[in-house]
């Protein structure tokens, strides 16, 4: 096995003597605890808001970069045949997949807030709709717009720019705010368990004076010290968590396709939460054994 | 086995000591005096490699200990056996443990029950095995670092001033523990102010008594 | 003046003697304002979403609350007769503060996105739409839809719920997240302060023990570490603070209708923050006095 | 000044002594010997309030010690000079504040200057002013322990074992500021080990002799 990985299992074996050298730190301990469980409950939640505004921004941005509306607004009869025209501009137009002309029908259920369902649409000099599908690489609106401007005049391209770009603009920015979050989450609980391992060390200068008199090896004496930190910083971080987690859940859940009532996670989103804790303690362990060792290396 | 060679030791000002030379030929049994601040604790403490000398070489064990690792001292520490003069301890921790502390840290931790009962038996602490250091007396702290410093029955038995808070009885008896190791071949190195004690001890043992004064070391004293 | 105020301020200007007793802490010193630091940046972030959501909330929830439409779909001609027939069942609701008929002009910018600028309203069969616009009260929707199935059976009232409501649902689900971070901020500081307090204190039982042997009183030894955290808490919340106002002033700023886009402070807004260096100040005095003073007390 | 009255103390199991009664009169010169772990500390911390008696009755500068606040208890420190068995300092400052803190506790930081100076001197401890207690020797540290207990020229002067750690002739220096200070009318209390120290006490001063054993209080023993 790698020895880093041996060494790291080592430490939840533990060795009882070693251990017993370090006394036992109260506050500072349950200072590393509680810190641990606040980061990781902060954590969790933005985790929570990174994901759900994630799945969000996704749908919107793919919602809005793929589909738009061309609206054709010509004098009765002539209707179809420029509808065909403006069909076949699309077909020959790269980045479009599809094109396709809404049936009366569909075009109904659209109007149908304003006019209520009785609406007879075939007396009507209403405008003709075609939805316009893009494929990954999407099209070019401003070069679409000229050929149409030229073949097909009476075509009003609506690529919903307007309305979706805000919105997604919003929920990226949340995103990064939740990723922004975590990196500075992890940051503070890195710094603050270094300082809290470091302010441990310097506290128990004497138990060091002593275990060196003894003539105990630097190793030996970091593992005590290192396994604590370690432990505590993966138990806060799970309590924290789970707090977290519940919180999350207890959110009301409102109806999924509400707007950003779904922050929480779904599925095997409420898997990723459960990498805070190993995290947190494998943070705790880097962070306390260079605190160590280097305590160790500088008292003389 | 423990050798100074033109030592100069300087804490950062005027140097405590120059051109000082010592042998610490094994089974020997020496004393050291001088007058308080003359640097008896610091030459102790060349010794056992807590401090390099600023000029000259320091031989532990047949190894320069400027040369030595820190895991290399460690090694050397286990061989030592000191008590310090300031008697520090695991305050957490019970007597018992504390004196076991140099098995425990070697690995020979199985070693503790055999001898640990008898020895806080001689320096008079069985009563107390279970009581932490902050509550114990001055003496029995004392005590109790002398017992830690020749549990693992090392080669070398380093003690600073190991009978400053004891009484005369007490003193002798503890005297008469280093003797019997030294009658076993660990060379011992005492350094005290107590002129009775060397006194006691030169009745009992070929002891020399080294003696620090204005940085220069005088070998061979005579009371 | 207040003993409490003049024993604050005394903090302020400090003893350097009493001071010098207490050792410089070195890691629970930065430990303590980086911990103030973090979670003053948190809270100034916590903050600024309160105050943006519950911003976007109110105004979605008043133009939710207050206008709502009428649509009548009548046959042609009768259209008039029914919108004041609908007018006056308004006018004596309680609860409507006003209704007005919207003009073919105002419904044809409404339309517009649907068939484009050139609809000839006129000759069309489109329903008409009256604006309604609640008091503070409100109005009883469901006693308004049964007086009009009554009396214009060809009125629908629309009042917007469908669209308007899970919008302020999450504002408002986002404004209560934000205060309950604020609170769990608030004790987290309080909490890592004591900690980190008590750590201190009991790192420090050698000082403590001196001090005592030499005739100093309770209050005296407490002081000099009471200032130094309080002075720490308050100096490390006004960095996080900076910071946090920084970060938030650097967010893109987006369209003010946008939605979300506008998560920040605005106008006095900005003075809020500025309460969280004194606040965590006030919160670390108390609670290292009492962690002082009790250890003062339980230490022989 | 300090009465014992019929007093016992137990750390929690057996009483160490019981039914023991001491007055230290006003300007008296009294020595505590007695075994190792005997109560000698005990006794001491008593008599200046850092332990409550569990039975009987102890009287401080006329009051009830058991009544005292802690505030109170602060104020009859300043009136009494402690030298600790294991002289405790504030490591992180100077020797010199070290010694003045009893003064700046009690607001008197400005007399400081007048008498420092000197009194380090007498101590042998001018060389070391700017030095922090860690870089101290032994026998300095107890030095500047009984430096720091005079420093506010108290009422009451009681020292726990002061010279331990020093040599003979700084012992008799020490000594000799002690049978100063007692007089200008101080009182002195000491516990010692050391029977030559008592015995050069007894050459220049009226001392009277204590001793604790087998949880009995003998006064007036002959060495
Ligand atoms: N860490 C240090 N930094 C600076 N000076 C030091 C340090 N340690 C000791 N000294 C100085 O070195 C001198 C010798 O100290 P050392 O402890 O060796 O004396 P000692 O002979 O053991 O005295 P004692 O009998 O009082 O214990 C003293 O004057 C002391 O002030
Ligand atoms: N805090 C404590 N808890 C329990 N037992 C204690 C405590 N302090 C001291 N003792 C015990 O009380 C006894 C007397 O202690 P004390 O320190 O008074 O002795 P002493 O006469 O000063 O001895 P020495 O000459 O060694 O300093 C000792 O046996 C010690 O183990
Ligand atoms: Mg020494
Ligand atoms: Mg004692």
């Amino acid at each position: 096995m790698n020895p880093r990985v041996t060494q790291i299992l080592g430490l939840l074996q533990g060795d009882r003597e070693a251990d017993r050298a370090v006394p036992p730190t109260g506050f500072t301990a349950r200072l590393t605890v509680f810190t641990a469980a606040a980061m990781a409950f902060l954590a969790v939640f933005a985790l929570a808001l990174s994901v759900a505004t994630g799945r969000l921004a996704d749908r919107w941005s793919a919602e809005l970069a793929r589909t738009a509306t061309l609206r054709i607004s010509a004098p009765a009869g002539e209707g179809e045949a420029q509808v065909r025209a403006a069909l076949q501009v699309l077909e020959t137009t790269p980045g479009v997949a599809s094109a396709r002309a809404l049936t009366p029908e569909e075009q109904a259920v659209l109007l149908e807030p304003w006019f209520g369902p009785d609406l007879p649409l075939e007396t009507l000099p209403i405008p003709r709709l075609i939805e316009v599908t893009a494929d990954a690489d999407g099209y070019d609106a401003t070069g679409l717009r000229a050929r149409l401007q030229a073949e097909v005049p009476a075509a009003v391209l609506d690529d919903h720019t307007r309305w979706r770009e805000p919105l997604v603009d919003a929920a990226n920015r949340l995103r990064t705010l939740g990723w922004v979050a975590l990196l500075l989450i992890g940051g503070a609980v890195a710094a603050m368990i270094t300082l809290a391992a470091q302010s441990a060390l310097s506290a128990n200068a004497q138990v060091i004076r002593v275990m060196r008199l003894v003539g105990a090896r630097d190793a030996y004496i970091a593992r005590a010290f290192v396994r604590r930190f370690t432990l505590r910083a993966g138990l806060g971080a799970l309590v924290g968590t789970i707090l977290g987690l519940l919180a999350v859940a207890a959110l009301p859940d409102g109806d999924d396709g509400g707007f950003l009532t779904g922050l929480g996670f779904s599925g095997a989103g409420w898997f990723l939460p459960l990498f805070i804790p190993p995290l947190a303690a494998v943070v705790a362990f880097l962070a306390t054994r260079a605190a160590a060792l280097r305590t160790l290396r500088t008292q003389a | 086995m423990i050798e100074l060679e033109n030592v100069a030791y300087s804490y950062g000002g005027d140097s405590l000591f120059a051109g000082l030379s010592l042998q610490l030929a094994p089974g020997s049994f020496q004393f050291l005096t001088g007058p308080s601040g003359a640097g008896k604790t610091t030459l102790l403490k060349l010794c056992y490699g807590d401090l390099l000398a600023t000029s000259g070489h320091v031989t532990l064990f047949g190894k320069d200990a400027a040369g030595l690792t820190r895991d290399d001292v460690a090694l050397v520490r286990r061989r030592i056996g000191v008590v310090h003069q300031d008697c520090q301890f695991l305050d957490h921790l019970p007597l018992s443990e504390n004196v076991a502390l140099p098995l425990q840290v070697s690995g020979r931790s199985k070693e503790a029950q055999d001898n640990l009962g008898d020895l806080l038996g001689w320096v008079g602490l069985s009563r107390q095995a279970a009581q932490t250091p902050p509550q114990l007396s001055g003496g029995e702290r004392q005590r109790a670092a002398l017992a830690r410093a020749v549990i693992t029955s090392p080669d070398v038995i380093v003690a600073d001033e190991p009978t400053g808070n004891v009484d005369w009885e007490m003193s002798q008896r503890l005297l008469t523990l280093l003797i019997e190791l030294n009658r076993m071949g660990k060379t011992v190195l005492i350094a005290t102010h107590d002129l009775n004690l060397i006194r006691f001890a030169k009745s009992q043992v070929v002891a020399n008594v080294l003696r620090i004064r204005g940085g220069q070391l005088e070998t061979g004293v005579t009371l």
